[in-house]
């Protein structure tokens, strides 16, 4: 065995294990926490890629935790799905950490430094272990050290509202983690394992017998709730708007970008891995009902985005609309739509991601989150708010953005059902795009065709190039992968055929 | 007819049932904060007896081998005991974090009532 | 014959890159700016123009980013007749609008914006026409929109967002539409390539009326077309000069392309002939004729006016095409030809007006051919051409259009040649009363133009003008010629004859 | 025998040239532009004459120059028809300008630049639609007529002119938009346009639809040709400059859209399809009653150049009469009416410019007297009014024998009865103004007044001779009616 093929755990003991060096070398001093981080996701971010490319040489890894089979041992299993997801959360998780250098400094007070990088860390680390777990109760473990962690971070500010909204965003989480644990609890007596292969297996074979499918019936209901609260699923998103407009711009971005991304996949786990894709589809229509919600997601995430006047609590609707797209690309399950959902895992990432990194500039700078005030900014600020625009309309999905790509797979998808609700989906679709555009084109709009409210803010008063540069490789990201979508789609695609074994 | 013999000799998971649904109630309806956080903590309880329970075997004793029994000897399932000693830890780490987030409304609100709260906010 | 080239790609980047240059040459010297732009322009008309003899030859000029692939659509390139033909056109048109703004625009603010963004918008509008699939076209259709939406909210007034925003997010609702209509055909048949004509051969059913309407929804927003023509008559005139004969000339031209694309490429003419769809699109476009030359006579703003009229001829071009007779396309074609030119420099002479005398209302422009005689003898040319006088261009495509119409042979299509005879005179009631009112009347009391010294405008904005003045008399005299060279073997090509 | 000759195109560039040096030398220095107009009209004349004699012989000149559709040509092919009509409107053109600078210089009319560049424009069009080779060609000229005669109409800018300019461009239009359909069924039916000596359209499409064409081609040049009810574009454009009125309004435009119609029953259907489609009747009767009812409303003028146009309506029909009659001899007598009538017209209305420059009188009522004053000039309306009328032996009487003998050649007398009919009319409203030029005594202001200078004189002196000449000798070679004849080949 070499090095290589321990590549599983390794992505995910970087970041645990810097979490815990972080406060101790942070007691030494603060100023080396951000580049310990910075260096430790980017070694998780390098061993992510190495991770990619042996799944797609070698197809799924399993890698036996001390060498324990399974049941007996914890399996890690990394498949196509799991080794992109790696990819992003440690790619983004680099972007925030590049961010946090500067803006920490201005944001939070010295104190929290270390904190802020421990808990971002430890987050990181229950990412990536959700990501690439094998076994249904080390998800729980997992999400509970990003869940627990990201509360923590929500009110890392110490402000007001800021708190209260953990606490909000801590019930739901709790409620949701409660769920999931019932949940299991069910799996558990029906087939007395937790491996998620195993799972699968015995799980087969008790469709349809009397009793025990009623127990399974139950027990997805559970996982749904719980998960959907994880992912901000409509209408269990209610934590969402609160948390990730009062968390700290580069958190917002982490959780925004990618921890309810965390939700989903942890639902796409339950849906395609643990129960088979033909359970979930066909006998009962889960995947149709989610499906529905999500097209709701898409409509009343963007309507309400709309009537937002402040550009973080705007970002923070707007991801519930889009966690809507990723879900009903997931609950369309057809080749093409499933893609197109994990495709849009990524993209949404980047450009959500990118937007709260530049709304957290503008924060930083100007100190303003009222989009009406905005005017002015496109000169001000000319590198954020060109990229603010290209993340943007990679939300809205114009092309060549990345955005587009997505939609473009998530619109074949929806067709592809061949029912009429597909052609409900396709209209939720669209609608959500052109909603999504009335909003941005809003925050456009004020940055560069109107008059600033005070000419003298109007210097030209870039934000600091350690901030700017995360926020351009994001902006860049979505016109890149737009271009050449080829790059996610080489994991994206045979993701969502393995997962609903096509 | 109702099989009164198979709901009573479930007695432990009606317990269950009940806890669950106390401590949901407490979380939805409470405005105080902290009892709400009670409610959460009866909910959680709830699923660690669930999970106790289930594990355990009637008659079964405790998976050690030291006792030198044969293999009539019947063991109780050690790993959901096991897992909810985790559960238990993240019970515990959330709850202390929601009762420093509470110290800290009190701090900046004067209140832990939740509607007071929203007014505040 | 397929030739590989990177030409196509050219043509596209070199105003891009040239704008962008431009932009920041802008900051230091204005002169320099609008110097770069005009040769990115011309640069690339250029490649176009090298492009011709592989083309004329029988050729295809084709180039692919096969890393761009997403599935079995990468961004590629094709360039055919059609293509070219039009490409030709639009990047000439381009470096007189770039000519022109050089001077019209000092009076303007963020002049550095104006000129990036035109050259984006000239770079998506070739994407567009070399697109080897819809997948690539529609990507450069969509960037056209947000482009030129900039260019349409230019002035920053109220007004001005209105009307943008109303071009936009319509722009971007039929876009969506469009883009289903797309992702229907993609898995009715597993191509989007615009290569062969007719890919939707062997498909049957409903399905077929919902993909045409989807499609035709986008392409005819962006053309103008009645009933979708609600934000033209806002945001062309609102735009500064160069930039509405641009969108006037250019940017609906890529919506007629388009649609004429979809027709021919997509559906192919005897699929359409199956569905029997030819007539209704014919009543669609004659409804378009006729809305927007009626609208067009009840205006007084004379850039409204010119919008209007857009409405109108668009219906030509698009009653050209649902005619699926050679003649009628290859009327169309010369209609967008036409039109490219004579509406080009009726926005152009608007903008003189507005330059010179700053007047738009067309009630205040008695007398201004005595001090503007260029000016008005441009816009009389071109509004001639409009009404379809011989021998200017105008004429021309009327006459094919006529002729196609006669060819259908259905009672219908005879109508609607009847139709368009007498839109043209339509066209003469909105376009002689201002040619009169510029000629034949005195100035009036309130001389809203008395400040304007008889000298006309700048050379630099007379020029362009000028230019196209010569293309409509001198096109329409060689129609022939022109036609039997470039336009017949396009329309052959799409016809498949 | 046909000649392939750059002379045809020569008789349409010239003026067009000239157009060109006026706009652009015209504000200068203004005696030049007069200058280019008398030599381009000389010289152009001269062109259309140096064809004559081949003509005359039977023999053709063809010149194209690019295809503007496939298959159709900018094309030239010069008849004796066609030759006919172009040395009308450029030896008109000669006279015509010596009266136009006359006049023009007498009013110190503004805009002259713009007028004197029209009137070429116009002419080269009329020159080019007597020569045109085919429909498309013809019609080509024939819309660049209609525009360039356009600000003519409205050369006075009141508010008078530029209604009736309006008015002008309306009823063009439409005609040309009719004539642009029927020339595009055609070009579908037949896949070519070139006029052919005996028709090309037998044979192609239903009668049904031949029929429709027939009168969509009626329709679209009858509106030039001022057949009633499309006739009131005329009586309103009289507001234009005197000139403009005698030479385009009574000769180039009117006959422009006569000339169409000829054309078309001749070299597009052919005499003998349009007769086999029996539609020659009805048209005979469309231009029975428009020769009835123009001159009843030339009764109740007082405007003189009103009751000229009107006039004009009448006379115009008389042609159309004589196509439709389509017997040799009413043939010969209506294609010669063209000049006859020209020039009969042209002394009219040089006259009434001739009084107005004068006296500034307009209305008839305030003549009365005028021969007193003016008698060369009255002599001039005489002999045109007589002409006119049909009394010999001036030239109207000529056409008006052949049209009656035509008339009864072709078996419908009652058609004679209307050439009498309207020459009760024509008497009725001609004699009285006569009569009161001499035989009353002038009141007023016009006691005061001289005859004109020779620059209007002359002109209106000259056509008046010519009416008569053509009237008193009509069978020495090159008169109207020998080249009428010669191109119907009788």
């Amino acid at each position: 065995m070499t090095w290589a093929s321990h590549l599983p755990i390794i992505v995910v003991l970087i970041p645990l294990l810097t979490a815990y060096i972080t406060p101790m070398l942070g007691w030494m001093d603060k100023r080396i926490c951000n580049p310990l981080v910075i260096v430790s996701t980017s070694f998780a971010f390098i061993a992510s890629l190495l991770l990619a490319r042996s799944v797609l040489t070698r197809g799924v890894i399993s890698y036996h935790m001390g060498g324990f089979a399974p049941p007996f041992g914890i399996a890690l299993v990394v498949d196509y799905f799991g080794a992109y997801m790696c990819i992003v959360i440690s790619f983004l998780t680099l972007m925030a950490a590049i961010y946090s250098r500067e803006y920490i400094a201005k944001e939070l007070h010295e104190s929290k430094t270390a904190p802020y990088y421990t808990l971002l860390m430890l987050m990181t680390g229950g990412m990536m272990g959700a990501s690439v777990t094998g076994d249904l109760f080390n998800m729980f473990v997992f999400f509970e050290i990003l869940s627990i962690s990201s509360y923590a971070l929500v009110a890392i500010t110490g402000k007001k509202v800021a708190i209260l909204a953990s606490y909000k965003y801590l019930l739901l989480g709790a409620i949701g983690t409660s769920f999931t644990l019932v949940g299991i609890a069910y799996l558990y007596i029906l087939t007395g394992t937790l491996n998620m292969a195993d799972l699968s297996v015995r799980l087969a074979s008790l469709y349809g017998v009397g009793r025990s499918s009623w127990t399974l019936l139950v027990a997805l209901a559970f996982f749904m709730v719980g998960y959907s609260i994880k992912a901000a699923l409509f209408p269990l998103h209610t934590w969402l708007p609160d948390a990730h407009s009062m968390a700290p711009s580069s958190i917002s971005a982490v959780l925004s970008g990618i921890l309810i991304k965390v939700g989903a996949l942890a639902l796409i786990r339950v849906l395609f891995n643990i129960f088979q894709p033909e359970f979930v589809v066909e006998t009962i229509p889960v995947t149709s009902m989610i499906s529905w919600m999500a097209a709701v997601a898409i409509i009343v995430g963007s309507l309400f985005a709309i009537s937002q006047v402040d550009l973080k609590r705007m970002l923070a609707y707007s991801s519930v609309a889009h966690i809507g797209f990723i879900i009903l690309g997931v609950g369309l399950a057809t080749g093409y739509g499933t893609t197109g959902g994990i495709l849009h895992i990524f993209n949404h990432a980047m450009a959500k991601g990118c937007l709260f990194l530049c709304a957290g500039a503008i924060i930083y700078k100007t100190g303003l989150r009222n989009i009406d005030d905005l005017a002015g900014l496109g000169n001000k600020m000319p590198f954020t708010m060109a990229a603010f625009t290209i993340a943007a309309l990679s939300m809205i999905g114009i092309p060549p953005t990345a955005g587009f790509i997505s939609k473009f797979y998530l619109g074949l998808g929806a067709l592809e059902t061949g029912t009429w609700s597909g052609w409900v989906f396709i209209g939720a679709i669209l609608l959500g795009s052109l909603l999504t555009a009335i909003f941005y084109m809003r925050v456009i709009n004020n940055i560069y065709f109107k008059e600033p409210l005070h000419r003298e803010d109007v210097q030209r008063d870039e934000t600091p190039l350690g901030m700017l540069i995360p926020i351009l490789i994001l902006a860049g990201g979505c016109v890149i992968f737009g271009i050449f979508p080829r790059i996610p789609l080489s994991l994206a695609e045979p993701a969502a055929k393995l997962l609903l074994g096509i | 007819m109702v099989n009164f013999g198979f709901l009573l000799g479930h007695y432990n998971y009606w317990a269950v049932v009940v806890l669950f649904l106390i401590g949901l109630y407490a979380m939805i309806v409470k405005k105080n904060l902290i009892k709400k956080f009670m409610g959460l903590n009866i909910m959680d309880t709830s699923i660690f007896l669930f999970y106790i329970s289930m594990g355990d075997v009637e008659g079964g004793v405790s998976p050690i081998i030291a006792h030198g029994g044969g293999s009539d000897v019947i063991y109780v399932n050690p790993l959901p005991s096991v897992l909810i000693l985790t559960a238990i830890v993240v019970a515990i780490s959330t709850t202390a974090l929601a009762l420093s987030l509470i110290i800290k409304i009190y701090e900046e609100y004067g209140t832990l009532d939740s509607d007071r709260l929203v007014e505040l906010m | 014959m397929i030739i590989i080239s990177c030409l196509p790609v050219i043509a596209l980047l070199s105003p891009l890159i040239g704008g962008i240059i431009a932009y920041q040459a802008g900051k230091i010297s204005e002169t320099a700016r609008d110097l770069i732009s005009i040769v990115a322009a011309i640069v690339s008309f250029i490649v176009i123009v090298a492009m011709v003899p592989t083309i004329l030859n029988g050729n295809t000029i084709e180039y692919s980013f096969y890393y761009t692939a997403i599935s079995t659509l990468p961004i590629a390139f094709r360039v055919g007749p059609f293509p070219l033909f039009l490409g030709l056109v639009i990047s000439f048109a381009w470096i007189l609008s770039a000519v022109y703004s050089h001077r019209y625009m000092e009076r303007l603010h963020s002049r550095n914006r104006f000129c990036l963004f035109m050259s984006l918008t000239l770079s998506a509008v070739i994407g567009t026409l070399f697109a080897k699939n819809m997948f690539a076209l529609f990507i450069f259709f969509e960037i056209t929109l947000f482009t030129s939406y900039v260019l349409v909210i230019h002035e920053e007034t109220p007004e001005a967002m209105a009307a943008g925003k109303k071009y936009l997010f319509l722009g971007l609702a039929t876009g969506l539409v469009m883009f289903f209509g797309i992702l229907l055909v993609y898995l009715q048949v597993g191509t989007l390539d615009l290569g062969k004509r007719g890919i939707l051969d062997g498909v049957h059913g409903n399905i077929l009326y919902v993909i045409l309407f989807t499609l035709l929804v986008g392409a005819l927003f962006k053309a103008g077309m009645f009933p979708l023509h609600v934000w033209l008559h806002s945001a062309h005139p609102i735009a500064p000069s160069p930039a509405s004969a641009v969108l006037s000339g250019v940017v609906v031209k890529e919506g007629c392309y388009v649609m004429i694309r979809i027709l021919y490429d997509i559906f192919g003419v005897n699929l359409l002939k199956t569905m029997l769809v030819s007539n209704w699109l014919v009543l669609l476009g004659g409804l378009s004729i006729f809305f927007g030359s009626a609208m067009a006579i009840r205006q007084h703003d004379l850039k409204t006016m010119l919008a209007y009229s857009t409405v109108s001829k668009v219906g030509y071009i698009f009653l050209g095409a649902a005619l699926l007779t050679p003649t009628g396309l290859q009327g169309a074609m010369v209609q967008i030809f036409h039109h490219l030119l004579a509406k080009s420099a009726l926005f152009f002479c608007a903008g003189a007006l507005i330059y010179k005398a700053g007047i738009r209302d067309i009630d205040q422009m008695a007398g201004i051919g005595k001090k503007m005689p260029i000016t008005m003898m441009v816009f009389t040319i071109a509004a001639l051409s409009m009404i379809g006088v011989p021998p200017l261009v105008g004429f021309a495509s009327k006459w094919y259009i006529v002729l196609g119409a006669l060819e259908a042979g259905r009672p219908l299509a005879i109508g609607f040649g009847l139709v368009l005879m007498l839109s043209s005179l339509m066209n003469a009631i909105y376009f002689i009363p201002i040619i009169i009112n510029a000629f034949f009347t005195g100035e009036s009391e309130h001389g809203e133009h008395k400040e304007v010294r008889p000298d006309d405008v700048p050379l630099s904005m007379a020029v362009p003008m000028v230019i196209l003045a010569i293309g409509i008399i001198v096109f329409g005299v060689l129609s022939a010629t022109t036609s039997v060279v470039v336009i017949k073997p396009t329309v052959n090509a799409m016809m498949g004859l | 025998m046909e000649i392939y000759s750059i002379r045809p195109i020569l008789a349409v560039v010239i003026p067009f040239i000239c157009a060109l040096l006026i706009a652009v030398t015209g504000e200068k220095n203004r005696d030049l532009r007069e200058f280019w107009t008398l030599a381009a009209s000389v010289l152009g004349c001269m062109v259309v004459i140096s064809m004559f004699p081949h003509i005359y012989s039977g023999g053709k000149y063809i010149f194209t120059v690019a295809q503007i559709v496939p298959g159709v040509e900018l094309g030239f092919r010069v008849d004796a028809f066609g030759m006919f009509f172009a040395f009308l409107s450029s030896f008109l053109w000669i006279v015509t300008s010596v009266y136009s600078i006359g006049y023009m210089r007498a009013l110190k009319e503004h805009a002259q630049t713009r007028y004197y560049f029209c009137f070429a424009a116009c002419i080269a069009s009329a020159v080019g639609i007597a020569l045109a080779g085919n429909l498309l060609t013809l019609f080509v000229f024939y819309e660049i007529l209609t525009m360039s005669a356009f600000p003519l109409v409205m050369h006075e800018e009141t508010s008078a002119a530029l209604d009736a300019g309006k008015k002008y461009l309306a009823y063009t239009l439409s005609g040309g938009a009719l004539v642009l359909f029927g020339m595009a069924m055609t070009y579908t039916l037949t896949g070519t346009l070139t006029f052919a000596s005996h028709g090309f359209l037998a044979g192609h499409g239903s009668e049904q639809l031949l029929k429709m064409l027939f009168v969509i081609f009626i329709l679209g040049f009858g509106v030039k040709a001022a057949i009633i009810p499309l006739h009131s574009w005329l009586p309103s454009a009289m507001v234009a400059p005197t000139p403009v009125s005698a030479l385009l309004h009574a000769v180039a435009v009117v006959n422009a859209g006569i000339f169409g119609i000829v054309r078309v029953v001749t070299n597009v259907y052919g005499i003998e399809l349009v007769a086999d489609l029996g539609l020659l009747l009805p048209l005979a009767i469309v231009a029975s009653i428009t020769i009835i009812f123009g001159s009843i409303f030339a009764l109740a003028q007082d405007n003189l150049k009103r009751m000229l146009a009107y006039s004009t309506v009448s006379q115009l029909s008389y042609i159309i009469l004589g196509a439709a009659l389509l017997s040799p001899s009413s043939l010969s007598g209506g294609v010669a009416h063209i000049a006859h009538q020209g020039f009969m017209k042209i002394t009219l209305f040089f006259c009434a410019g001739a009084i107005l420059v004068q006296t500034g009188k307009k209305n008839l009522s305030e003549m009365h007297g005028i021969g007193h004053r003016m008698p060369l000039t009255m002599i001039g309306f005489t002999i045109g009014a007589l002409g006119m009328i049909g009394a010999p032996p001036i030239c109207g009487f000529i056409s008006k024998w052949y049209l009656g003998l035509g008339a009864l050649e072709a078996g419908h007398p009652i058609f004679t009865a209307v050439l009498m009919a309207s020459t009760l009319l024509n008497t009725a409203y001609f004699i009285p103004p006569i009569y009161n030029a001499f035989f009353k005594e002038p009141e007023g202001d016009l006691i005061e007044s001289r005859e004109a200078s020779w620059w209007l004189l002359g002109p209106i002196l000259l056509c008046a001779l010519i009416s008569l000449i053509f009237g008193m000798v009509p069978m020495i070679p090159y008169t109207p009616l020998q080249l009428a004849r010669t191109f119907l080949g009788v």
